[in-house]
């Protein structure tokens, strides 16, 4: 029974496949399996922009949206409504062709993302040989999306935008590859469905999630925020300011673009999100196995919302970067705690299992981490921000 | 024609494009990215012998695809690094107004 | 000689010709970038996935916008263009077009030497690791270094000289 | 082998490792300088304590040695090590215990001076380089231990180098003892040719056991000396140096330039009783003389048929004593009574070396290192005390001002004087005046060593009435002592009225006093620890002791000696005190001409100055002018030649030469000129051609290959 919950949809799609002539059936299956994500995936993001603005409304003690629909939750589908229906502005100047091509690439490379994702058992759309390096090259095209966007509506705002955006995302990338490398060694693979089964067994009721290791928990906690920068959130939004380049790269756009462009920063934010949690919360595995009954793509959205509602907690509580903050914290304290992050993978790989190896990992990696924080501290690289005027 | 024949041909087309615009082009940057496409075409040639070659399980045209790749990051990034200095030194990227060893 | 080849082989050919061609630069590498694309395609469609998926993050995700970034950086508005190709143009490209006849030809007469057809091999990134680490462990060594000292090489180079004098 | 046999060469190490380390601190970091040379004399004190104990416990004949190889010259192996017998033993303990308490009481008497680091780390050096003599196995690197202690003396009596006199005084003492070395080193050369080793104790072929000690008994040299003789007085020239004894004997008073606990360091512990110990190391070979003519007698018996080396060292010694004495009588600097009186006491030891063998010159060295460096910081103290203040005819009445002073250095003078029974300068002295009466050759040494005792006792009285009886003669503050320069005098009691010195300084004289006291009992004929330790036999508790021939007159005597002399003293001295700063000498006033003779040490001084200083110069102008027109002409001569051979090779070189390269060079830079054309700095050129060479290549390949 639980079986059948468990595979539901794998079911539906091969009793659907039944009904389809032999000579499709590879079109038809490609098609039965990327539509659901094409479904689900902004279904979610509907969810998630009111969740998100109705949770920094607690946070900033306000309401958030409240009126249309039961306590507001149909805003999302007012938003898209008024959306569509907008005027879509192109600059005189602008570059037409790639002035358009820029959202829809964004929009295009962020769902690709999701192509080597396990939501569920068997329920991965392409199992890769090198899924993570694929999700990562898939990434890397976002850039190339954000500049066209920037440049090709020649604006100075824009392009400015653009340009501290793709150096914002080039810097995070590295410790983001990083924080997976870790990971990497010890599955030894680079496909994604191996990684998760990887992690799927348990001793007693505790799983083996990597993030129960001290090499998982820095990767983890490295890994969330490089894609914290990656996707352009709080606090590390610094593409778009409205006191030095307002809307940053996108601001020359309206109405649908505008909004394929929001679509795709949350696409890709929980595209990154998926990979943190195939990575290192062990994919579709349960938390406990006495809860395996439950369906194994309940438990990776479940994981998924508790990733999105840490996002929300973050962009709600804390205040932003200086771009001069944001490059030294990339280059001088995550990228060398990722480093030194993948020595301590080597050590525990190589030593045996015990208490020992964690004390000795968690020794390795704590000590630099509290020096190399207090010598930055030391030379004010490292700080909150701080306001030169106000205040 | 032979798939391989096939590869080969159009890795020559590619080589060839690369080739033309590197020495066409006015703009540094353009031939530093043809040459980048000749070094392409190459590795298309390695990946089609490995492919079609007598023991594709010996995995050297893959390896050797991979080793040009990598240095070719390394050379486009220090090529357009000397790009950029050479931009700082004479305002401007245009191969015939840069043609003097010393400033 | 399949279908998909052929598609593949047209855009990659497109996008090339189009980053030679166009005038505008920017647009030059935008086009490479379909060109970089199709042939990570082609890598695909040979079976070399982890070369492909390597191309695609190298070329497009760095190169290209490296590229990118050079050429915002050297653009200067003040010089109009007349012509984006050099004064030896025409030269450039006969020795362009000969050398693509030459190597056609070539390959052209080889064609009775390169008839077998073997299985499409299976390689995992497994053993593309495997190998790595044992047979090809010096030029991996090597690449690191390589890659260490172009990283040095090119912030040294890049640096703006201003800085030391003031 | 034993762990402390093992690792006795840190007793020196440490030191030295600590002036290393204390060479390289800064002027400022007073503290850690004195820690360190303080810290680590304590740790070498230890080690010595536990290699006495080993000793004391474990009494062997054969002396534990370690030898390690060193360098390979030739075809044999040069061997050095350190060894541990009783001597060595003794030794250690004393140096390190007398050298820690100087230094600390240096902490207190340097605590002004701003060199203080330096201080500190040249005293280390000279401690470490005086403990590496005393371990030494091995003649030769004594000798470099040896010639290290030269050097840091040096370097300490000339520690005040801006004084000149300081810098004359470090000079002499230097080049006087290196004239003594001079022989020193011709002996051991010829020690080495003759048995092929320096070691002293090798498991039977060391240089001072009984195979090269035969041989170098038999063989004979001039006047019919045995070479082991003629080396050994050839040694004796060094030891000599070094000890200060006639006529090498001139550093030693001008020495007192320096600081006093370097005066007491060096006179009274180990510098000059290196020279004691040397001879004492070597006594078998100065001994050896006699050991063949009645070769079944064993080394170690103590009535000597005197070797030649032996009359030396006794006639030297016995002069020296009372040369000493009769100067110590007439001079008014304190340091340099005791300096004089350190000569004679100098000449006892080797006298009773002479006479009565090894235990009997070490007792003596050992007390008298005891009561005189008690007497040198004494001294030091007083001058201390007296803003800088040496002479003594301006002290003065200093009991009062200074009790504890008084009364550690009244105990030194009275051991020094060897007052019977209760000091230990009685029994020591008293033990060399009995092997001296003993003498199988002359007693003629008995009755000098008799004489000095008997000046000793008189001096050491002068002294104390001048300084600590009378009234208080102290000029003024406005008038400032002469030598010493102590950044104190001005700062605090300059108005004149002493004061005892601080608890650092005024503890080790109690130690050394109560050390004066005592160590006398362990060498008394009643229970001769001493000797017999020495000589690795059990002592023997019995007054059959006294019961020998000769002991209770020679005591007897030798306390009459005394208490004549301390009488003599008092009369003159203290019967009427002096009143003045002025007032001529008691002893003065009766025969003035003997005592300014005295009082300028025989002229001695005047002597060399005018013989052998101006000899040196003339030879030495000599040199100079013979350098100057001789050598310097030939030289010359050379130099034109080569320059006339230059000049022709330059022509060549410029008008033959140069003509056909230049052409050569023309050529080729034409041809290059016209290469450089093709280089026209445009890169697609460039890349032009390599692509016409590409379908050449490619071209060949296809067709060509064929043909």
């Amino acid at each position: 029974m639980t079986q059948m919950f468990d595979q539901i949809f794998v079911i539906a799609k091969h009793w659907l496949l039944g009904y389809v002539p032999a000579v499709a059936q590879p079109l038809a299956s490609a098609i039965l399996s990327v539509v659901p994500v094409l479904i689900a995936f902004p279904l979610l993001f509907a969810i998630t922009t009111v969740l998100e603005r109705k949770g920094l409304g607690r946070i900033q003690n306000r309401y958030g949206p409240n009126r249309t629909g039961p306590a507001g939750f149909f805003q999302p589908i007012a938003d898209g409504i008024k959306s569509l229906t907008k005027e879509d502005i192109v600059p005189l100047s602008a570059d037409h062709i790639v002035h358009f091509l820029a959202p829809v690439l964004i929009v295009v490379a962020a769902f690709m993302a999701y192509a080597v994702l396990p939501i569920g058992r068997n329920m991965v759309i392409l199992n890769l040989n090198a899924g993570v390096l694929f999700f990562f090259a898939i990434g890397s095209v976002v850039e190339l999306s954000v500049f066209m966007a920037g440049w090709s509506s020649r604006s100075k705002y824009s392009l400015l935008g653009a340009m501290r955006a793709i150096a914002q995302m080039i810097s995070y990338e590295v410790p983001l590859v990083l924080a997976t490398v870790v990971v990497i060694m010890q599955a030894g693979s680079l496909s994604t469905v191996t990684i998760v089964e990887r992690q799927a067994g348990y001793t007693g009721i505790w799983p083996h999630w990597y993030l129960f290791t001290p090499w998982g928990i820095v990767g983890f906690v490295l890994f969330m925020i490089a894609a914290t920068a990656e996707s352009n959130r709080s606090p590390f939004d610094l593409p778009e300011g409205e006191s030095e380049i307002i809307a940053g790269y996108y601001i020359e756009y309206s109405g649908f673009k505008f909004a394929l462009f929001f679509l795709g920063e949350y696409l890709g934010m929980f595209a990154t999100s998926g990979m943190a949690i195939t990575l290192f919360l062990g994919g579709w595995s349960a938390p406990l196995s006495v809860f395996t009954f439950v369906p194994s793509w309940i438990w990776f959205f479940a994981k998924l919302l508790v990733l999105i509602g840490g996002f929300i907690w973050i962009r709600g509580t804390l205040p932003r970067l200086r771009m001069d903050q944001l490059m030294n914290f990339a280059w001088e304290f995550i990228l060398p705690m990722s480093l030194l992050n993948m020595l301590i993978a080597g050590v525990w790989h190589f030593m045996a299992p015990g208490v020992v190896r964690w004390l000795v990992c968690s020794a390795i990696i704590a000590t630099p981490c509290i020096l190399l924080s207090a010598g930055l501290r030391k030379k004010k690289r490292l700080m909150v921000r701080t306001y030169e005027f106000a205040e | 024609m032979s798939p391989l024949q096939g590869y080969l041909t159009l890795s020559a087309l590619l080589f060839s494009i690369g080739l033309a615009g590197a020495l066409t082009r006015r703009n540094a940057i353009l031939v530093l990215i043809g040459i980048e496409l000749m070094l392409n075409a190459a590795n298309l040639n390695f990946i089609a012998f490995w492919r079609f070659g007598p023991h594709p399980a010996a995995l050297t045209g893959i390896m050797f695809a991979i080793f040009s790749i990598s240095v070719a990051a390394a050379e486009a990034a220090v090529g357009l690094a000397i790009i950029l200095a050479a931009y700082r030194h004479s305002r401007t990227t245009d191969l015939d107004k840069m043609n003097s060893l010393k400033g | 000689m399949t279908v998909s080849f052929l598609i593949l082989a047209v855009i990659t050919v497109g996008g090339t010709a189009a980053a030679m061609g166009l005038r505008n630069a920017v647009h030059c590498v935008l086009a490479l970038t379909v060109g970089f694309a199709g042939v990570a395609a082609l890598y695909l469609q040979l079976g070399a996935q982890f070369v492909g998926f390597t191309q695609i993050m190298v070329y497009v995700g760095a190169v290209a916008i490296l590229a990118v970034f050079a050429i915002m950086m050297t653009h200067n508005p003040g010089l109009v263009e007349r012509t984006v190709v050099s004064k030896h143009w025409l030269a450039g490209s006969v020795v362009a077009a000969a050398v693509f006849a030459v190597l056609a030809s070539a390959i052209g007469r080889s064609a009775a030497t390169l008839q077998q057809h073997s299985p499409q091999p299976v390689v995992t990134v497994q053993q593309i690791g495997d190998s790595l680490m044992h047979q090809y462990v010096l030029p991996l060594e090597i690449m690191g270094l390589l890659l260490t000292a172009a990283l040095i090489g090119a912030v040294v180079i890049a640096m703006d000289r201003k800085e030391e004098t003031k | 082998m034993i762990w402390i046999v093992q690792n006795l060469w840190l007793i020196p190490a440490l030191p030295i490792l600590a002036a290393g380390i204390a060479a390289l601190l800064k002027q400022r970091s007073r503290i850690a300088a004195a820690s360190l040379a303080i810290g680590s004399m304590a740790f070498s004190f230890l080690l010595s304590l536990c290699a006495f104990a080993h000793v004391l416990l474990h009494p062997s004949a054969e002396p534990l040695v370690r030898n390690i190889p060193w360098f390979q010259f030739g075809n044999e192996w040069l061997k050095i090590g350190w060894m541990l017998d009783p001597l060595t033993a003794v030794m250690l303990v004393m140096v390190t215990f007398v050298g820690l308490l100087i230094f600390i009481y240096s902490t207190g008497y340097m605590e002004h001076d701003e060199n203080f680091t330096r201080f500190f780390c040249f005293l280390a050096l000279f401690a470490g380089a005086m403990l590496g003599v005393v371990i030494a196995n091995s003649l030769l690197l004594l000798f470099m231990c040896w010639e290290i202690v030269g050097l840091t003396s040096y370097l300490l009596i000339g520690f005040w180098y801006f004084t000149p006199s300081a810098a004359a005084a470090a000079k002499k003492a230097f080049i006087t003892t290196r004239i003594g070395d001079l022989g020193f080193l011709i002996g051991m050369v010829w020690l080495y040719a003759q048995s092929h080793t320096l070691l002293f104790y090798d498991a039977g072929a060391g240089c001072l056991e009984g195979r090269s000690l035969f041989h170098l008994v038999a063989t004979t040299t001039v006047l019919g000396l045995t070479s082991a003789s003629a080396i050994g007085i050839l040694i004796f020239c060094g030891a000599a140096g070094k000890s200060g004894q006639v006529p090498l004997h001139v550093w030693l008073p001008d020495a007192m330039e320096g600081p006093t606990p370097v005066s007491a360091l060096i006179h009274a512990a180990t510098m000059v009783a290196a020279g004691v110990f040397l001879i004492a190391r070597i006594f078998p070979l100065m001994y050896a003389y006699t050991v063949v003519k009645a070769t079944n007698e064993p080394l170690s018996m103590l009535v000597i048929v005197p070797s030649p080396a032996l009359h030396v060292v006794v006639w030297v010694g016995a002069i020296t004593a009372l040369f000493g004495a009769t100067i110590a009588v007439a001079q008014y600097d304190i340091k340099r009574i005791l300096a004089y009186s350190t000569v004679s006491q100098l000449g006892y030891m080797m006298m009773g070396l002479g006479v009565g063998g090894v235990s009997v010159g070490m007792f003596h060295l050992i007390t008298h290192a005891f009561f005189k460096a008690l007497l040198f910081l004494g001294a030091g103290s007083v001058i201390h005390g007296c803003a800088g203040e040496q002479d003594i005819r301006r002290m003065g009445g200093l009991r009062k001002y200074m009790p504890v002073t008084f009364a550690v250095y009244a105990i030194g003078m009275l051991a020094l004087c060897g007052f019977p029974f209760f000091f230990s300068g009685f029994w020591s002295k008293d033990a060399i005046l009995h092997a001296a009466h003993n003498w199988s050759v002359s007693q003629l040494p008995f009755y000098m060593g008799a004489l000095g005792a008997l000046l000793t006792a008189f001096y050491m009285t002068r002294q104390v009435c001048y300084v600590f009886f009378g009234s208080l003669r102290l000029p003024a503050a406005g008038h400032v002592a002469h030598s010493e320069p102590h950044s104190e005098d001005t700062d605090h009691h300059g108005a004149g009225t002493p004061h005892e010195s601080p608890a650092v300084m005024t503890v080790p004289l109690m130690i050394l006093a109560a050390f004066a006291i005592l160590l006398g009992f362990f060498g008394t004929p009643a229970w001769p620890w001493f000797q017999s330790f020495l000589e690795g036999t059990q002592p023997a508790f019995s007054f059959a002791g006294f019961s020998e021939p000769g002991i209770i007159p020679v005591m007897l005597s030798s306390s009459l000696i005394v208490f004549l002399g301390l009488g003599l003293g008092w009369w003159f001295y203290y019967r009427q005190p002096i009143a003045t700063a002025d007032s001529p000498d008691a002893v003065g006033r009766l025969a003035p001409g003997a005592f300014s003779v005295l009082g300028h040490a025989y002229y001695i001084d005047a002597l060399y100055g005018a013989t052998l200083i101006r000899i040196n110069t003339i030879w030495s102008r000599l040199c100079d002018w013979f350098d100057r027109f001789i050598w310097n002409g030939a030289v010359q001569t050379v130099s034109y030649l080569v320059l006339g051979v230059a000049w022709t090779d330059n022509f060549v070189d410029n008008y033959v030469v140069n003509t056909t390269f230049d052409g050569g060079c023309h050529t080729v830079s034409f041809g290059g000129r016209v290469l450089a054309l093709l280089q026209g700095g445009r890169v697609q050129g460039y890349l032009r051609m390599i692509g016409v060479a590409l379908i050449g290549l490619v071209i060949f390949l296809l067709w060509g290959a064929k043909a």
